[in-house]
């Protein structure tokens, strides 16, 4: 450790992690290793939660994670997206189904970019409310101009009437943040009650996270945030839900690849470790490359998800490098496995079905390569919109 | 399409080769089963029924020598038989026995064994199921460790075998054992044919990735099996696996390039209907599985051109499994892509395009490069014996001499 | 040898391969194995007539070849695409400097296609006139559309004026066979003449081709074929010259693989022939599994270059896909190499090259991707009009 | 930018990073040496100029001890030297000596030896090249064949090395060579520095593909070199070679992202010159090279983080070079392409692009997996080091311990 030996950071743009970081990675890894090993994965994500109640009281209690980004006004730990990104990380490696990412990533996220949270940021810093946020609707577009559910005013309120499909735990979460459309363009609200909501949980491919089709006929919510064209917000907020996706992302993909060297390392063929066949050698190491890359994309888009210029080319570059690489590596580690890899009882599957999930939740990468390159001045403006 | 006349001949001599496919094509649709059950009792029954007709009337096996009940096509015969075949939609066998057990029994076995085994595997009577791989062997086959104890006029064999299909439906299950000491490696295996029905035989269905058990695992616990019952000598069965008969998966070939013919433009329909081909990404990959799969018909077309011209299918009947399970995994995930949203959903979900066989084919395809021999062991086996790159002192590819 | 005992072919479309094409590829390989090894390639690349007049005479001459598609009664051999695949193949994997392939394959064919060659077609097939074909201007496009050279009346023939771009062999071909826009549409001219004419000698990429560019000032010329629209023809004439490359460029690809696969037979390293490891091993198995796809490609291109309704297509594909794989073929034969493939002794570099120039020479992949995908019915139809 | 105290100093104790950074700035801008000469004669003097008045300025060898006249510094404050020395685009050091074979004098030379060779190197007066690569070695580096008899206290070494830069401008060649026998391999090898004017030896450019002599053959014959030249102990040379100042690469890596981020924007340029911005794949191709571009940029940043926190930098300083070579190569070969049919043309064409820079790079760019390093190796290497996958038993990276 030469810490106490070097001046400070140049101008790189490099940021080191803290030891509070280190710590919070360490705590949850060794946390969750410990209560959601593989055979806890599989009985919960059958279960009818879909969840393991026990171990989400004890993340949301005793390691306070529901609020590790949630301002220390309403309760949380004052963190960012890159500690957020650091425990979706070890979330993602250890594949727990959770409602953690849909409250944490998705609503948590959204109600404090909103500057308009305090109703509910504390319960959810608290772990006693879980939330999730429906935009996509029939067409999976997360695009707010495709948005059709429709907010009309009543009362002192607002009603929602329309179908949100895809919605990430939209099956158990309590309180759902709805994007839909009123005369002056989308918004954001909070519905709370049932009066009017219909959850029908999906069949998923990705049987460690659940989803809804959510049907809302005239709802009563609350609108989130200022009277302003809510579009920025929103963008803003599906920035950091593939910011965060992406954190999740590289820990599925680091698992994998170490699944992979781990059994190529023990798993003996014609005499000797498959691992120091050049065939096997030399793709994990290709895999290395580019779960490295994929680190250092989603730790780039972390560190600047709070700043407004950076965010976006960081956050669409993220999302498509990160979802591609984790389904490569996916795909990899089935391969390298041979037969043990394609039954149902390995987990290899878990993490391509999580993968290919994952890559297509948020619109498919070349969605968001097409986005990039709007940022970047090399695209066509068609999604320029967004 | 010429008529000359035949020079070797199906059923009928100094038929020519219209002759042929207008009798085949008649028979296919005088006698077609009708549509396939969905209930798998029945189905089984369907298949059985259609398989003694077509073999009762000598329209079974058309690379099967005559003696055996086949037809003893000469190859380019047998092209046409696999054309109207796939163009009748009629069913094929009946477990893997027609194909993989049948050109062994046919080139090794005795002639009491051929006799016994042949006609009612052939006819559907009798279901044969392979029992090659285990789980510890993996691509290195010969490291299996099923043994069979010779006692007297039985094999005693105890071990497990995974990976095999219809061994649910199986009468007969062909396998590979230890005879010899594991150090023995090749030398030491041989090959038994084994009643599935033996005591001490479980077999339970193995359920892979895509949540659908189409594998069994099967488990043998001091089962006796007559000697009787070996092909080849013992300790010699390895050389045994891969014989086939003549070029028969080739001219197979255009049957596959056909089917995938028709998934493709499955694709590109579903892309048009999802207004996807507006999108010059999409048109380009699909323009690139446009390529491939001609690509696919034009080497099924040159590996029979070949064979007929030179008796030899040439490399490319090597590479094109390669070729093509890039293709479909290439393909499917593709297909998976251009769902979006919809993609993250399984099979039963009522929102799922086309009853999530997108989905599921992209799952089912991550076995292309892994069943039969993984990809890397087929890429060994292309450098090895096609270009001829030194073999690895331990992991190069086994050299059994196939038959015929 | 089954021959004697199979049928005849089944309705596949396959056509086996005569008993003449075998002898064809036979004597071809065999002499140029013998009278253009590499040190003859690169000696004759670097002369000024930039090929080997006697072996020109030879192949012409003795061999017969530069009449091989040509019709018998112009002097010719009478075969057709596939007989002059079997030559460009043999030529194309002994890296030939020659003009055959501007002579047999662009203006040989054109002059064919054009039903009006009767003048030249007898002294091209005899070897005694060298030919070419000048399409391409300035922008590289081979769009009739894109043609700015124009072809004026002119007493009893015709008069062009215009600057053609990459011509093969344009430096030395004694007939010039050039695409000029009429008042009608663009149509082929032959010059023979000197007056007006100024053809500049290219630097080319590829050593053992010859590229110029050609001024011409009022040429005088005679127009080829008959007075209707002759985009047909020039459609016709383009595909038959990228499938003739396409075979020349499996020649060179299974050069690149034979090359790759001696030497990794026989450079050792740690111990064992570079050939046993599977980095280099399995890479060779899947160049295999390319190089046989190409040969396909153009197999069947060339078995279906007479058939107006199947040609387009399957040159569109060839010239895709074959030009691709060769490029990748050469660059692996140089990195399976090692160091000594990237020196200028060894001839990696020539395939390379050669594969990259061909690779853009009658447009780039990407235009035949699209022009297939425009054939197909996948396509935007922005390539309709070629 | 922030502008704590600094515990680690330049030469100015005291001194914040920002107070450095600007003394470091002012330097270079006010004794820029100005353009570079065409002819490299003068080209020569220039930067020895250049360079000499940067070491008797203090301004020379950021991660050098000072007591070898470098600069000394932490790694940060390298950091901020390579960003300065980047911005200001003033010359770099001249041969391969400074980045090579100083960090084996200093960490394994001795005394009198860093004494004689360090500070003339630094200052530019003395050239070194590297002799490491054989043709007959290739990749296997340790199958060298050049060979140091000992007669006395001099060593007489016959050989050839290859793929030498900077031999024709060198003073001085570093090179491995044989003093033990060849079974010995790794164990027979030691590291001599050699007088480039010795009799016996004869230097020759070596033609590459891109018809450059960018690289040079040397001939050793019989060439005496003082046993007191060699660098460790005699048959312990292999140990040597990797040897590295601290993460000196980690800090220079920001440049090299710098200078791809400036090709690729000279070829959006140049596509939107063409009009080739308006197809699609061309955009999405170029996006492609963005977000590549970009994640060397952030890796660098990552790596710089990572030493700076925990003083190692973690596995993505050793992907890097994979990540970057790929990138380089792909880049230029879509360059080339979207040159159409103006990537036939060779750079002395008056109608070449941009004077024929893409094509050429796309021919240079075939080293990027070959030079120092085959790709292959580097995966080797990769796979054994960082995930600890096992030794090929013949073809493993070999584990020299670098110093420092």
């Amino acid at each position: 450790m030469v810490t106490a030996t070097v001046g400070t950071a140049p101008s790189t743009g490099a940021s080191a992690s803290t030891d509070e970081q280190a710590e919070l990675r360490t705590v949850t890894r060794r946390f969750l290793a410990e209560r959601s090993p593989s055979g806890s994965v599989r009985r919960w994500m059958d279960s009818a939660q879909g969840h393991d109640p026990a171990l989400w009281r004890q993340l949301t209690g005793q390691l306070g994670l529901a609020g590790v980004a949630v301002p220390e006004r309403f309760g949380g730990a004052g963190g960012g997206p890159v500690e957020l990104g650091i425990v979706l990380e070890e979330m993602g490696r250890a594949l727990v189904p959770s409602p953690f990412f849909a409250t944490a990533a998705l609503a948590g996220q959204a109600l404090t970019a909103s500057g308009d949270g305090a109703s509910w940021l504390p319960a959810v810093a608290a772990g006693s409310l879980t939330a999730t946020l429906a935009v996509a609707e029939g067409s999976g577009s997360w695009r707010p101009a495709d948005i059709a559910t429709v907010a009309s005013p009543s009362g002192d309120g607002w009603s929602l009437s329309g179908t949100k499909m895809f919605v990430v735990d939209g099956d158990s979460a309590a309180l759902l943040l709805v994007v839909a459309r009123t005369d002056t363009g989308p918004a954001l609200f909070a519905v709370t009650g049932d009066t009017g909501v219909q959850r029908t949980r999906l069949d998923a491919l990705d049987p460690t996270r659940r989803l809804a089709r959510i049907d809302l006929d005239g709802v009563p919510a609350v609108r989130i945030g200022s009277d302003d064209d809510a579009a920025p917000l929103l963008r803003q907020v599906l920035d950091l839900a593939v910011v965060a996706l992406a954190a999740e992302q590289v820990g599925g993909a680091q698992a994998c690849l170490r699944s992979a060297v781990d059994h190529a390392q023990v798993r003996e063929q014609f005499g000797r470790p498959i691992g120091a066949f050049q065939a096997i050698k030399h793709r994990c190491a290709d895999l290395l490359v580019e779960v490295e890359a994929a680190r250092s994309a989603v730790a780039y888009a972390a560190s600047v998800a709070t700043d407004p210029a950076e965010r976006p080319v960081a956050a669409a570059l993220a999302a498509a490098y990160c979802s591609r690489a984790y389904t490569h590596v996916a795909k990899e580690n089935i391969q390298i496995h041979g037969g043990v890899g394609y039954t149902w009882e390995h987990d290899a599957h878990l993490h391509l079905k999580r993968a290919k999930s994952s890559e297509l939740l948020f619109g498919a990468p070349t969605t968001h390569r097409a986005r990039l390159a709007d940022l970047v001045g090399i695209g066509s403006g068609a999604e320029e919109d967004r | 399409m010429t008529s000359t006349p035949a020079r070797e001949d199906g059923a009928h001599a100094g038929e020519t080769d219209d002759e042929f496919r207008a009798r085949l094509r008649a028979f296919f649709t005088e006698h077609h089963p009708g549509r396939r059950p969905e209930r798998p009792a029945e189905r089984l029954a369907w298949q059985k029924r259609w398989l003694a007709a077509l073999f009762d009337a000598g329209y079974a096996g058309p690379s099967w020598p005559r003696e055996h009940g086949g037809m003893g096509l000469g190859f380019a015969r047998q092209v046409i038989y696999h054309e109207e075949h796939a163009r009748a939609r009629v069913p094929g066998p009946l477990g893997t026995g027609v194909g993989i057990a049948a050109p062994t029994i046919i080139t090794h076995g005795t002639p009491a064994q051929g006799e016994r085994f042949l006609r009612p595997m052939l006819r559907g009577d009798v279901v044969w199921a392979q029992g090659y791989s285990e789980p510890e062997a993996g691509s290195d086959l010969a490291a299996l460790r099923t043994t069979a104890r010779r006692d007297g006029d039985e094999y005693v064999v105890t071990g497990q075998k995974v990976w095999t299909s219809s061994a649910d439906i199986a009468d007969v299950l062909f396998t590979l054992v230890r005879t010899g000491t594991p150090e023995d490696r090749h030398e030491g295996i041989s090959y038994l044919v084994v009643d599935a029905n033996a005591p001490g035989i479980t077999v339970r269905p193995l359920r892979d990735l895509t949540g659908d058990a189409n594998f069994c695992e099967i488990f043998f616990d001091e089962v006796r099996v007559p000697v009787i019952d070996r092909i080849g000598a013992e300790n010699g069965g390895w050389p045994l696996v891969r014989t086939s008969l003549g070029h028969e998966r080739a001219a197979g070939a255009m049957t596959q390039a056909a089917r995938y013919r028709r998934v493709l433009d499955e694709l590109v329909a579903l892309a048009r209907e999802r207004g996807a081909t507006s999108d010059p990404l999409v048109r380009d990959r699909l323009t690139d599985f446009e390529a491939r799969v001609r690509i696919m018909r034009y080497t099924a077309t040159r590996v029979i051109a070949d064979i007929i011209a030179t008796g030899e299918p040439g490399p490319a009947s090597s590479t094109s499994r390669l070729f093509v399970a890039a293709f479909e995994q290439e393909l499917h995930e593709f297909a998976v892509e251009l769902l979006g949203a919809h993609g993250t959903l399984g099979r039963s979900d009522p929102h799922a395009v086309q009853r999530g066989r997108w989905v599921w084919g992209f799952l089912r395809t991550r076995a292309s490069t892994i069943g039969t021999g993984t990809a890397e062991m087929q890429r060994n086996t292309i450098a090895e014996r096609i270009l001829g790159l030194p073999r690895d002192p331990v992991a190069g590819s086994p050299r059994p001499a196939g038959g015929a």
